[in-house]
């Protein structure tokens, strides 16, 4: 049973405050209409994240969701350059090309958030596909929620992991909706770790509230996948605090009791009252480690807000590589093809005219 | 007159079909007590309720297969896909089974359904909730294709649908759901394959779909100012397509340019500008311009989405182009 | 427990051996060049559509596949029908425009054989939505084969008739492999039926090559169905003598000693066996029926042979109702577009030449 | 020279390929032991084994899924769709991710794999299994498009698209994989972007793609006896088009028709033609001619899927249009 030593319990409470903050503040942004778009917040399910890829290493890799910002900084990723890019910015992580469903960072292994439903999972199962081939030992966790496992592409990932014996962790953050629609509206079972077994591998449930329950589970079968034993449906049972984004008020759908019983079950305070409890830190650590969290996200927020947006012709680049396509000078028939290369000028006066 | 937005008079269009013909049942995600991801279908589940108005698991393939069992068995599904970028995991059922299943099985059934999806960019949505798709269905036959602009036209087509037999794709445009224009009182129905001539004009004859009707009328209004009369035409329906209408408008004009928010190439433009250079081909004065979605995936940000999705600017810049 | 009556014994029994002659005249015509295209041949398995069909009423309905001879001859199919369309002839099911991988029968209930693997399935469950929605009493019966449960809308189907308890049979023909590729390549479980769970359905098992245990456990299913008590997931387990089709010998991926197993245990020769020794029939009924069978196959090839082909100006018919597409004559800029009502003439001589 | 097939043609562009670089994988289904439904990848599985040939489950959407999982991760990844009709299963995962994923992450991954399908009628295959739907891949920004029709062709475009860092759809015909050309020994890559002159002409170019090139050819022998001097240009590559060519073509004919195999409506020609009527506005002499196959989807029976499918006659008869 993997128990996390005092250092990793700290970086744990640590990145799930960081999380909250960082939600925290694009909902304040976002109020404000400092941003456009729209954003899924992950506030609630923290310790899902987390818990989860403190189970990986920084090889490994991870595919993310429309709900997608827990899941990247619990994985490393940088929160100046997430928020920059949830603004819309030039020096966001995707140039401000992607917004808050787009955010990568190939360096650390994060394959994308996605905003495409079950979008990251044929993915993940083909980086654990990599991991096998070439024995790099990576595991690949892929996270996704429940009503996602109504999708076809979650079967057909899964059929293949089971079937190859991939190392991939498939982690469903079971939040009890898709949207507006309850779990039980959505599929005829309630714990959706039993289509594990239709897959021929493991299906296990954590607390998702629990950053340590998620962590040891998460820890076992990242421990079974690097063993060559294939991979796990971890279920994680979570609610998410906020509606189903920023501006959907949550209500229409769900009971106030509901949410709040839910919110008696907030994994921070839980993990405060745990490491407090342990001795693990003291009242006043958690009080600074809170201090510096806050400090760090006003410090990406102001970092985010100062950065320029792109140039509009900054549009044309990232197709392919070392190209730029056609921008708006070439509207009309000439408009803006990808195709581009080696386009002609046909009239003028070289050449036949018209008879 | 009554003024009503497009949402509203989508949300009265299904109300009023519903309440008519007990045999249409809407399927689709979240449009059920939550009223739809844009809020068009508000009330028709308290209304009607689960039998009718039904929310569905996330299987966008599986509720369109779905739709076309309970049009061949009897039913008249209306069928919702939320973002029309999301058909792209439904092509298998609506292209490869709801298009092909008259054809295919001889005419022995006909897949009396309507998918109606929303398109459009200019809601910071990035490159998966913001695609126009609709040249897909263009290319591969087998449905009826409604792209209508205002809410006359959203209402009295989308009646007209869902009333028709033959399976039809209804396209909303998430930016028009609350532009607003008058509707008279009463049920009116349009016919497929009636373009409308949104604006009479002389010089350039523009052809716009969906939002892009509002963008060439506001781009006419500032040329007309100086001194070139614009026309504009919206076709409404794709398929069947009133070359017709468009054809007499270019006879007039000799200069066309067409704006659809799908991507220029293999799109709407291409296809509508080479039947005009055949049909007409002694009477064009200048090239046929083509206004689209650039050929990049759209943005995120909005100084990017902007320059990538067509405005009024570029509307204005090939009418230009093609009056010089 | 379901237990035929002689009549429908009998009926079974003939239904089996008007498949397995039907299918051999398909080869042979085939082989002889007769026909076009290819033919996914059902011989081995014939229990399995004779046994589910059997449980099913007229106003039922069936999905069927590439592989759909048996469902359609099973459910009632017109063999003389069925062979004209396979031999592409405008006395066809389908007026000689789907073939073998299309036949329909409306006036069945025979939603069409399919071409895409899967493809079948999201219709039989809307078909089920509509007997539930409407309380027509109707079942529906989706055939499949074990391939096609790795298939993303196998699931998403499953999935959304075990939310709604719909009437609908899903049976999955084992025959072990997808096309080239056995089960033990394709997914990690051995028993298909083990997904039922995952869905809230009931799963269960029957002997594919056993048309009475087939029809026993179909029948049990159907009136689940029927009372409203939801799907089942039902398992057959049986073996295709063929290759995937007319002309796939079948001997690269399988030995000649797995053929030979699953051929000692044919559901023909087993069926004549039971009603044999249950003095169902006599060996010259059987004999008789025999005779009678390739005398009903024989006067359909011949119907078939002397029916004309399609004129091949017919196929620009039934796209639309009412509504003939554009044909070759249109063929250039204006060339056969579905699109073609309201097409103007724009040339000629009225109206303003080009300046 | 030696002679050699279509089908011996990408064999043997996958076997070389394979052995050189060995990150590049096959996946897709029935590749193994069977050798391809088409007989395309027989042997290769018995040479390289499981761990570079490897067969799938019958999933679409996920193996172009987990292809592009492999592509970002490092690998170079094969993916073989077994017709072109079944990438409607795999819309999702082709252009809502892998022709997107560079773009959307800010270039910070490259999907570097290919994706070969098969296209085409002529084999009473019916309206599931003989579409040519490589014109909604060119509607979508995000792949480069490969359409090549002789063995050099293909052999130097495959090789050339498995070196290539960018996701390339690569479509084959069926009925051209027993087609022979002739190919020099040794290896030849060939640019993307390169359309090439298959038979040079003064009166009229017809500019054809895949199997549609012999037919051209064929007609253009045809025409020949009969006066009519035909130039077949064939793009190669869809995405990049070589539109340089095309038009210089243009301006030495002035007439023009175009043969895809695709539908005819928002298809590959739609394009071409809009284009070439744009760039070559005053040099055309005719309104250039579309053929493609009819606007209904594929019938099995013989003499109706010949009627529909583009046929040499068809072409003859175009030629004789525009010439007029
Ligand atoms: C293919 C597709 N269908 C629908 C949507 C719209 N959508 C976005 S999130 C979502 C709900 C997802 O539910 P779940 O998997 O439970 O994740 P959660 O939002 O609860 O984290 C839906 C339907 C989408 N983005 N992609
Ligand atoms: C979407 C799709 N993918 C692939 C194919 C090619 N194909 C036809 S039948 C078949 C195998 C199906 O296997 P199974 O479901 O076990 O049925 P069986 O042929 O054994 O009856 C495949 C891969 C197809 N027709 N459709
Ligand atoms: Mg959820
Ligand atoms: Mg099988």
């Amino acid at each position: 049973m993997a128990v996390p030593d005092n250092k990793l319990q700290i970086e744990m409470l640590r990145k799930m405050m960081l999380i909250r903050a960082f939600e925290e503040k694009i909902k304040y942004l976002f109020t404000r209409g400092a941003m456009a778009g729209f954003s899924h917040l992950y506030d609630g399910q923290e310790a899902v994240a987390v818990g989860g890829c403190a189970a990986l290493t920084r090889d490994d890799y991870i595919t993310s969701t429309h709900r997608g910002h827990g899941h990247c900084i619990a994985k490393g990723g940088d929160v100046a350059k997430m928020m920059a890019e949830v603004l819309g910015r030039r020096t966001g992580y995707c140039k401000g090309k992607g917004g808050s469903m787009h955010i990568f960072d190939a360096s650390l292994g994060i394959l994308g958030a996605n905003g495409i439903v079950a979008g990251g999972l044929p993915m993940g199962t083909g980086a654990g596909l990599k991991a096998k081939l070439t024995g790099s030992g990576q595991v690949t966790m892929c996270f996704f929620g429940d009503g996602t496992t109504n999708q076809g592409t979650f079967h057909e990932s899964l059929n293949m992991a089971g079937l190859w014996r991939l190392p991939v962790v498939y982690v469903c953050e079971n939040n009890g909706y898709g949207i507006s629609v309850s779990q039980a509206r959505h599929q005829a079972i309630r714990d959706v770790a039993v289509r594990a077994e239709g897959y021929g591998m493991v299906g296990a449930i954590a607390d998702g509230n629990d950053v340590l329950d998620v962590y040891e589970k998460a820890s076992a079968a990242v421990e079974r996948a690097r063993r060559g034993e294939g991979p796990t449906l971890l279920e994680c049972k979570t609610y998410r605090y906020g509606g189903h984004h920023v501006g959907d008020p949550g209500t229409l759908y769900r009971s106030n009791e509901e949410v709040a019983a839910w919110r008696a079950k907030d994994p921070i305070p839980r993990m405060i009252a745990h490491v407090l409890d342990s001795g693990v830190m003291t009242r006043a650590e958690v009080d600074t480690l809170k201090a510096e969290v806050d400090a760090e996200i006003e410090a990406a927020a102001a970092y985010s807000l100062e950065s320029p947006l792109p140039e509009p012709e900054e549009a044309l680049d990232d197709l392919f590589i070392g190209f730029r396509a056609t921008g708006r000078e070439g509207r009309g028939a000439r408009g803006g093809c990808a195709a581009g290369a080696g386009r002609a000028e046909c009239g003028g006066a070289e050449g036949r005219p018209r008879a | 007159m009554r003024t009503i937005t497009c949402r509203q008079a989508v949300n009265e269009a299904l109300r009023e079909e519903l309440a008519r013909d007990s045999r249409i049942v809407m399927i689709g995600e979240d449009i059920g007590p939550y009223g739809g991801n844009f809020k068009v279908t508000e009330g028709l589940w308290r209304e009607f309720g689960d039998a009718r108005v039904l929310d569905t698991p996330i299987s966008e393939n599986g509720i369109c297969g779905v739709g076309l069992g309970l049009a061949i068995t009897g039913m008249r599904p209306i069928v919702e896909v939320m973002f029309s970028d999301f058909t792209a995991n439904a092509m298998d059922q609506l292209v490869n089974q709801a298009a092909k299943i008259r054809y295919m099985s001889g005419g022995q059934v006909t897949p009396t359904m309507v998918v109606r999806t929303v398109i459009g960019g200019g809601r910071s949505s990035a490159a998966q909730h913001s695609q126009s798709l609709h040249a897909w269905f263009m290319h591969v036959p087998g449905f009826k294709i409604a792209i209508p602009s205002t809410p006359y036209d959203l209402k009295g087509l989308l009646k007209a649908a869902v009333r028709m037999d033959d399976p039809v794709m209804f396209f909303e445009h998430k930016m028009a759901y609350n532009m607003q224009g008058e509707v008279p009182d009463g049920e009116w129905l349009i016919d497929f394959g009636k373009a409308d001539v949104k604006r009479a004009g002389d010089d350039v004859t523009v052809v716009a779909t969906s939002l892009m009707v509002y963008r060439a009328l506001a781009a006419a209004e500032k040329l007309e100012s100086e001194g070139i009369s614009v026309e504009v035409v919206d076709p409404r329906t794709l398929i069947p397509l009133d070359m017709d209408t468009i054809a007499a408008s270019v006879r007039k004009t000799g200069r066309v340019v067409i704006v659809d928010e799908g991507h220029v190439t293999c799109g709407v433009g291409a296809e509508i500008a080479a039947r005009i250079a055949y049909d007409c081909f002694d009477y064009l004065d200048a090239p046929i311009e083509r206004v689209g979605t650039l050929d990049v995936p759209i943005p995120f940000s909005p100084p990017m989405e902007n320059y990538v999705v067509p405005s009024e600017d570029d509307i204005v810049f090939a009418v230009k182009k093609a009056a010089r």
